[in-house]
């Protein structure tokens, strides 16, 4: 079974030289720290940069450089600040190759809920129904189950949605699930976990791909 | 043509109860300081705020919220807010939450004289509720109408007399959007300078759109999330 | 009987201090060389400049900086470029104070025609239909006649039109006209040019204010 | 992360027969020469071009209207040219005339992935005819799509390896709103630097929007009205 780290190196397997990314909190923004030797991929944050670069010494502390998390960053060379309209406009027109995202809840036909829980104070839905609404190609990073062991991959969202059909793939402490017109299709489980694991802990649509492996992380 | 004013209080003096201000800032970078201040001193109630955040309960939007001068919020996010929270459950605080691109969007088309325009952003959702839904190329968009607010209060870097301003870094996010987009817009700077010293080609907002302008004082500049590298 | 000088003379004084505005080719824009003391206007470019300078001098000419007219210009002190969607972002959005355009016709309901004349070859309306679509508040600087003593203020415009019921004011070689519900409203005739003269050159419907008083030029 | 490319040549290599291409500029302030230049010499023909204006007879767009490649312009504005007046009238030559603003806004929806956008421009003329208006408002505007253009070719004043672009005066026009609207967008600059040498506040296209560019040469800059102080 993965702990975060491992899903966040999984995830970064995905990355191709050259990417445009847009990760976002949580899980997510760990995938920046496996980057693959020889890849480069710039990563995007929502409120106007694209070059995100490490966490400031604390003599770089600026505020007016914050990622989309409100930390402090830094820039990479060949960075770009712009306002929050292009920022959505490049996401919105598909200019981002990958965006990584936490979720609450996946629905074997791509949906996804991650902004709001009934009952609890509503914080809002900030970026994230404007990236799945129009990012091309989305990963979610999650837990598998929640804390009292209920699935999270599930045939209907019971949250909220904060967008239809758009999770491409999901990565959680069990394994690597495709999104198709068939529900989740695990490619991939993690070193240690049973396909049988998978079954029980899954509760949307399954199968199991043919050519299923061990995850290499 | 000189649209500079002494200070916040003289910027916002003829902001009145009930009227819609447009607040520039992500969070608490770039936003304008000096004019919540004022507006906090002014005493002025029952605000639409659009912002896409709502400040901390003792910084920025929050210091209005505390006050009680807020009646509506219209914003992303509006997390990281004891007070916030206090008053949205009590039913004090109306509070309209709409995804962050839309919000962008709708103040550029306010500053671009488009009436209303498509984004598939909330589609399906509960953000889509009583609203026009419409296909392009296959795809669902939602009708979404561009802002019409009383003033927009940004912060820049730097501005001319003129009121060109320059906004730096992440600091700019919202704030050329809405500098565009009030019937009124004030802008406080960190450095304000004669028209003429601004490259005319770093201009991020032209002072067309800017009413009045200012050169603000003891920036705080707060920040939510300190991280450094370890 | 005004000359083109004269024309631009006139409509100078509708200018106000802080006013942003725009001129077209031709008459219109003459009136930035008679700005009246103590005004200080910015004049908009639409293909991307706020604050055009006046012609450059020899040693000044540079290719990428022209007017709409893609004459060479120069820029004054706290000038700004953009590009050509923030140039009709802002026309659109009614930020510009003023426009000055010629015509070919214009309505007395306020219709103009200014940009393509049937059996020539038409070159396009360039900004123009986004100019009187958009702006707050339109002069039209022409003659009162074409060259076969035609009236160009009309009931009707015979030519297609750029846009409709935009225009708010003429200026002349005869007079100054408000456009208004009942048709235009002759407020102002040119030094030399009697009631009667600007009665016969008019086609479309015409009142003579009765505070109408010669033009000061 | 390197996207330059050795000359026009390879940069426009696989642009092909029928294809849709925007080229920046207004008159010939701003336009791609070097790449004009290639796609002449290339001999690439029946190519639908969206730009403002159709060049001059010798220079420009004209030099390929001049070699027959040109099927359709796509323009606001198509003077000064009697070799493209020519081939309107023979009837070999498609011309679609677009007000300027619309043209602009149409490559900006693109450019930020809206399919469509409102706009007064036209309303009531012919521009009007067959399309969709609405009143929003009190007032009438026409609904315009966003260009789906194969390529897009800009020229810049500045641009670094990462794609970025800096423009300068008004040559920046329409380079900016095209260089976002390409599926695939070319840039040709007159300085081509390492990443990190632009300043990242003063960028005007964003990398992420541009897929190849390079360091143009011999540039002409010719001037259609030359017009000086006396």
């Amino acid at each position: 079974m993965l702990d975060k780290f491992g899903i966040a190196k999984r995830i970064a397997q995905e990355l191709q030289d050259g990417f445009y990314v847009n990760l976002g909190i949580g899980i997510p923004t760990l995938v920046a720290n496996y980057v693959p030797e020889g890849v480069e991929v710039i990563l995007q944050s929502e409120n106007g940069l694209l070059g995100i670069g490490p966490f400031p010494t604390e003599e770089q502390v600026d505020a007016d450089l914050i990622n989309a998390g409100k930390q402090t960053v830094t820039t990479t060379a060949g960075s770009s600040f712009f306002d929050s309209a292009m920022s959505f406009g490049m996401i919105r027109a598909g200019k981002v190759d990958l965006t990584v995202l936490g979720a609450m809840e996946v629905a074997d036909n791509g949906d996804i809920a991650n902004w709001k829980i009934p009952g609890k104070m509503v914080k809002g839905m900030g970026g994230a129904m404007d990236l799945v609404a129009s990012a091309k190609n989305i990963i979610v990073a999650m837990q598998h189950t929640d804390k009292a062991g209920n699935s999270k991959l599930l045939d209907n969202c019971t949250l909220p949605i904060t967008g239809r059909k758009c999770v491409r793939k999901v990565v959680t402490n069990l394994g690597v699930f495709e999104v198709t017109s068939d529900g989740f299709l695990c490619t991939e489980y993690a070193p240690g976990v049973s396909i049988e694991q998978i079954k029980e802990s899954t509760a949307g649509r399954l199968k199991i791909s043919p050519d299923v492996k061990e995850m290499i992380v | 043509m000189n649209k500079v004013v002494a200070n916040a209080e003289e910027a916002i003096k003829d902001i009145q109860d009930n009227q819609m201000l447009m607040l520039g800032g992500f969070g608490l970078c770039g936003i304008p300081e000096n004019c919540i201040s004022a507006l906090v001193k002014k005493g002025v109630k029952n605000l639409t705020c659009i912002s896409n955040n709502a400040g901390v309960d003792d910084f920025g939007i929050g210091l209005m919220l505390k006050a009680r001068q807020v009646k509506k919020m219209i914003s992303s996010y509006v997390g990281e807010n004891a007070e916030f929270e206090r008053q949205l459950l009590s039913g004090e605080l109306e509070v309209e939450l709409i995804p962050q691109g839309t919000l962008a969007t709708r103040c550029m088309a306010s500053g671009y004289g488009m009436p209303a325009i498509y984004t598939p952003a909330g589609v399906g959702t509960e953000v889509a509720e009583g609203k026009e839904v419409r296909n392009f190329n296959g795809k669902d968009y939602l009708l979404e109408y561009a802002f019409d607010s009383d003033f927009a209060i940004v912060k820049a870097w730097k501005g001319d007399t003129h009121g060109n301003l320059i906004f730096k870094d992440t600091a700019r996010n919202f704030n050329p959007l809405m500098a565009m987009a009030g019937k009124i817009t004030i802008a406080e700077v960190e450095e304000l300078v004669p028209a003429g010293q601004l490259d005319p080609n770093q201009i991020h907002t032209p002072g067309i759109y800017v009413h009045r302008l200012f050169q603000g004082m003891n920036y705080e500049k707060r920040i939510e999330q300190r991280t450094v590298r370890s």
